[in-house]
């Protein structure tokens, strides 16, 4: 494991980075509270993959570059400036809900205002959809980088080797992710694929592939920070694949018990990048215990506070239901 | 007889014609090992069968399909499932340009015998891509049979024929009717023809015509009708490509009114070819417009339960439409 | 006025369309370069527009229906083309997840306005996987449009105003069409209206509805019969879906007869949904059946002379079915 | 390059090879000629693929091992034990074509008696289905092997994608190959992909990728003697990219003038793999110029009444033309 200094942030930003991490935790078990009482009729989560998350999204400038996420993404959406409040609106499917205005289910991020491109629900659609994006950098003639994530058991839809073909070809500013978590929902990746390593298929479309421990912070960021200098000067495209953790069940419709062994599941708290994450902030003396529970407090009041204004909002309107179908 | 559910009476037929014929192999993701799909349909195959003739596949269903054409040439029997109806759509081309053609383009030289299964339809707030119906994308694909049981006895007979079937044949399960429908069907071996329209009700005054969720709606309100002195036929589509014209045809005679109910947008259903059909054949019989209910022409059904509840067919709506054309 | 060929007049309005708008790209396999496309549509495009306004991809048509949405997304008009309609088949996924819902599933926040386009048809010894009209395929999945020419001057008009459209449409070509038709277009800026059937022809003894090849026989079939005294409404479709149902309706009352032709299988065509409109709004007005003429339910056209002669829907055979309604 | 004696193959077996090349290239000749003179609509061309087929295909057992070919392997199915006559139904769409009775366009080869299984004319949709045939060897517990073949572009389609992860992932006995001419219709390959070589995809997918010089004989037969002795042991897939040369236009609707210069085009003459090959076979002594032009008339005049014989059979009957559409 690097260092957390290796990773050359200062300690403002690196704060800033656990605050997102324990936040994307935070929001995630309130979303499943939702869902277990019953306000929220589905969740599917993040834990897990929270460090890495943070460490790819603080590698980018959101205010320009674009992201198009999956599912388990919702703490990169909120480096990319999405707020708690945002998120549980869309759990909630609530108009206001910036993601889809209540017409997708929960956890389907989007956001104009934040350079985040909706995404389905059909697995990977969004890889050819990010060449598009970076291919608009080339007409425009802009730096910015588009970025795209899908897990490693959607990683082998057939769209995921298209878009990635024409990327090398176009030497596009595009990064790729996978986020390897070891399952697509029950299946573990010895039935997934066969290759060492799903970032060798970066060579063999052209551009680099990197595997990075998603769970080391420093490792995770100095790589992004690579491409993505890389991609915004014209060099091409990247495919990073970050090795995580799927800490919980697959989704609220899931119980991981039936296939996972007990003694799998606890192995999974016990590498969690969290608690590896805040064994790093305090022996490099970034903060203290205690400091660490302020944090965890502040994150809590406004999580409550976003759960009690998002829960207020309207729903959408049935009359609204044959809404932008088609423009006016 | 034995009670069950119409979730374990696909799984009986299912599990019957593996033991029966050892060429018959079932695989999709989550398929095989404990879980047994993410819906539980096949749930013990792999366990009694074995994990080369019941097998967990990778993420991909271009490939499922692909996979039951080529088992289908060396003369197994594949089924294979796509996790939820939406998910067909990466695999159009397969089913479409392969399984459906293998047949004619070589005169029967080589032919591509197959189930492909998939869990269609609303109400279970799965928002536009857990809740499409989408057979009317492989509508109208000679070659290409599509059938869907609508009660617990043609769940399990029906899935029987088609494994026995030497077409391709798209299984559509209605995920709202797993659980929903629980019955009394027989114990020994029996199948229900792949090819023919069902009279589940018999009646003199309206025809209704449908399949799935819907089809149980309407049964439910002719008999609230019937109270009222309405007697209504009730014809279950069952083979929704090709159709049975005769059956069809014969019950629009019958009564001289027609509706025709989806839970499918209006436009390009089915539906819609069963009215050209009766407007071909029967128009002279007729004492009313053809009337077709379904969902509004948007993109399947947002997640909102205020949206959802929009799009939806009810009892309601079936019983109200009944009711208007019974006044007709 | 300019004298060109259907074929030219695409290639003319799409030029138009570039050099009014830099916003507009062009792509597709062998779009780009000396080539210009396999039939010569894009020709001198790359040269006039430069190679990163009009360029090859790979051979991968789910990369260029998904590169076209995120082209979308950015602001961008993309025209993507299918070198044949029968390969937009691995491209659906994207079109019915991706482009179709882009708007709808963010309520307007993010948009796709795309041309796809298509060449399909038979009658060119194409066999079964070059002669295809997949338009049904696509067909009723709101957020999309499909529109067809069946002139020179619609061919300009309306492929400029799917380039404006700020919704995805797929446009479709008629390959037989191509070289077939020429005629005197204006030189000034037109556009032809996205969602409007046309009737191109009055008459008040029949109505024969078609598009494409079908529709250009229908008239030449209508000269004839007004020789014998039987006047002929033939309205154009055009706008395949939506189906401008006003047009469609008002000259099925017109006449009280209809006869409905397409080339392509019978069941589940276009003309089905049109069937079944006029047979829910304007039954009492019929003076007999809804006719459909088509091809018979194969999978599209064999190869074979003797076979594809079988297949095709005739100026012969849409004459005999004109006098045959008339006679009715 | 590698001698012809290094290949271990006797005397005999290396006239045979040179037997089946030569005949590849006449028959080819022959139907460019009826192409020509408007006997077959179509003709599209292996012409500089005929070594590398050649040495390709001697390395399996045709009599248990099954080919899923493509459009240009038509040498390659001469060894698999098609006749010119065969391959001349084809072109003629005589009802006799084994390939497909005269349903699909010429060069879509197969047949049942030689273990050839038909394809479309859409690209590479033969990789999954040659993982069903390969799987079909597991159950049935045989050591039979699927060899299945596209060209360069194509490869790039997500189904092979998906095909390959799936061999890696169950270890499959089938062989993909890439024949890699350049070209994909006008599109050269650095707009197809930007990797070094095409093969380093087989790891990427977990198994061997083997690029080969196909004009070189002997490298190209040892490498696949190597992956077929290891799939049939067991050990799984391989991809092999042989770099051959398209000599001719793409298709009988292409003129290759157009976008290759005259230089380029000169060159591949020289670069011919039959000569080079017959080269070759003078210089180790196998055959003299002289028993080279006797094979050479020998099978001028087998392909002349071949063409008689083919030409003289009967075309479909247009009545069959709903026949096999499905199983009766
Ligand atoms: C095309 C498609 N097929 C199937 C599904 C159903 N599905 C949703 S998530 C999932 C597993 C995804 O696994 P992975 O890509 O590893 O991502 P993870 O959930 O582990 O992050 C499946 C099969 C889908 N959403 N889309
Ligand atoms: C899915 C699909 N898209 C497009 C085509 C049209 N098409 C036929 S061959 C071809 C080029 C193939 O190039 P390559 O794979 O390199 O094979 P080659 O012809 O060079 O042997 C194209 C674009 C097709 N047949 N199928
Ligand atoms: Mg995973
Ligand atoms: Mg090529």
């Amino acid at each position: 494991m690097k260092t957390l200094k290796e990773s050359g942030l200062n300690k403002e930003e690196m704060i800033q980075a656990y605050t997102h991490i324990l936040k994307g935790r935070r929001l995630d078990e309130r979303l499943w509270q939702l869902t277990r009482i019953g306000k929220a009729s589905f969740n599917i989560s993040g834990q897990g993959h929270e460090v890495a998350q943070v460490a790819m999204a603080m590698a980018f400038e959101p205010e320009k570059d674009f992201f198009l996420p999956y599912y388990r993404d919702m703490t990169a959406c909120l480096v990319w400036g999405m707020s708690a409040k945002d998120v549980l609106l869309g759990s909630f499917g609530k108009e206001a809900d910036p993601s889809s205005h209540g017409r997708q289910m929960p956890n389907h991020y989007g956001s104009k205002k934040h350079n985040i491109i909706s995404h389905s629900s059909t697995v990977s659609t969004q890889f050819p959809l990010a060449t598009g994006v970076a291919y608009s950098a080339l007409l425009a003639k802009k730096d910015f980088v588009a970025l795209t994530a899908t897990g490693e058991g959607s990683a082998n839809q057939g769209e995921v080797q298209e878009a990635m073909n024409f990327a090398g070809v176009k030497k596009l500013p595009v990064i790729f992710v996978i986020e390897n978590n070891g399952y697509a929902i029950s299946v573990g990746i010895k039935e997934q694929y066969a290759n060492e390593t799903m970032a060798m298929r970066g060579p063999a479309y052209g551009f680099p592939g990197i595997q990075v421990n998603g769970n080391d912070f420093t490792e995770t960021y100095l790589a992004f920070k690579k491409v993505v200098a890389d991609a915004r000067e014209g060099k091409g495209p990247a495919l990073i694949e970050m090795m995580v953790q799927r800490l919980t069940s697959h989704s609220a419709d899931d119980d991981h018990t039936v296939y996972r062994s007990q003694k799998d599941i606890e192995n999974l708290k016990k590498n969690d990048g969290l608690l590896v994450m805040e064994k790093q902030l305090i022996e490099e003396g970034y903060l203290t215990r205690e400091e660490m529970k302020d944090i965890d407090s502040r994150l809590k009041a406004e999580i409550n506070q976003a759960t009690d204004e998002a829960e207020a909002m309207a729903d959408p309107d049935p009359e609204t239901i044959l809404e932008q179908v088609y423009a006016d | 007889m034995a009670m069950m559910t119409y979730l374990e009476a696909i799984r009986k037929g299912i599990e019957e014609e593996m033991t029966r014929d050892e060429k018959v192999v079932i695989f999709g993701e989550d398929v095989g090992g404990v879980k047994g799909g993410v819906f539980g349909v096949t749930k013990g195959l792999a366990e009694k069968f074995g994990d080369e003739r019941c097998f967990n596949t990778p993420l991909t269903e271009g490939q499922i399909g692909g996979l039951a054409v080529g088992l289908g040439t060396m003369g197994y029997r594949a089924i294979g499932e796509f996790q939820f109806a939406d998910y067909i759509l990466p695999a159009v081309n397969q089913l479409i340009s392969e399984a459906s053609r293998m047949r004619y383009r070589t005169k029967g030289d080589w032919t591509a015998p197959i189930v492909y299964r998939a869990p269609y339809g609303g109400g279970v707030r799965g928002g536009l891509y857990h809740s499409q119906s989408t057979e009317k994308v492989l509508f109208g694909q000679p070659g290409l049979r599509i059938v869907t049981p609508s009660s617990v006895y043609d769940a399990k007979g029906l899935i029987k024929a088609a494994i026995r079937c030497d077409d391709p044949v798209l299984f559509y399960e209605h995920k709202r009717l797993y659980r929903l429908l629980k019955e009394d069907v027989p114990e020994e071996d029996y199948v229900v023809p792949i090819d023919k329209a069902n009279v589940v009700r018999k009646g003199d005054d309206i025809t209704v015509i449908g399949y799935g969720m819907v089809l149980n709606h309407a049964l439910k309100a002719a008999d609230a009708l019937s109270e009222e002195g309405i007697e209504a036929e009730v014809v279950d589509v069952r083979s929704l490509y090709p159709l049975d014209k005769e059956t069809l045809i014969k019950a629009a005679k019958k009564t001289g009114k027609v509706l025709l109910v989806t839970e499918d947008n209006k436009e390009g259903s089915i539906m819609s070819e069963i009215a050209a059909i009766i407007a071909e054949e029967a128009l002279f019989y007729l004492d009313a417009p053809i009337k077709r209910l379904a969902g509004p022409d948007s993109p399947s059904m947002p997640y909102a339960l205020s949206l959802e509840r929009e799009f939806l067919v009810t009892e309601d709506k079936v019983l109200a439409a009944m009711k208007e054309l019974a006044e007709f």
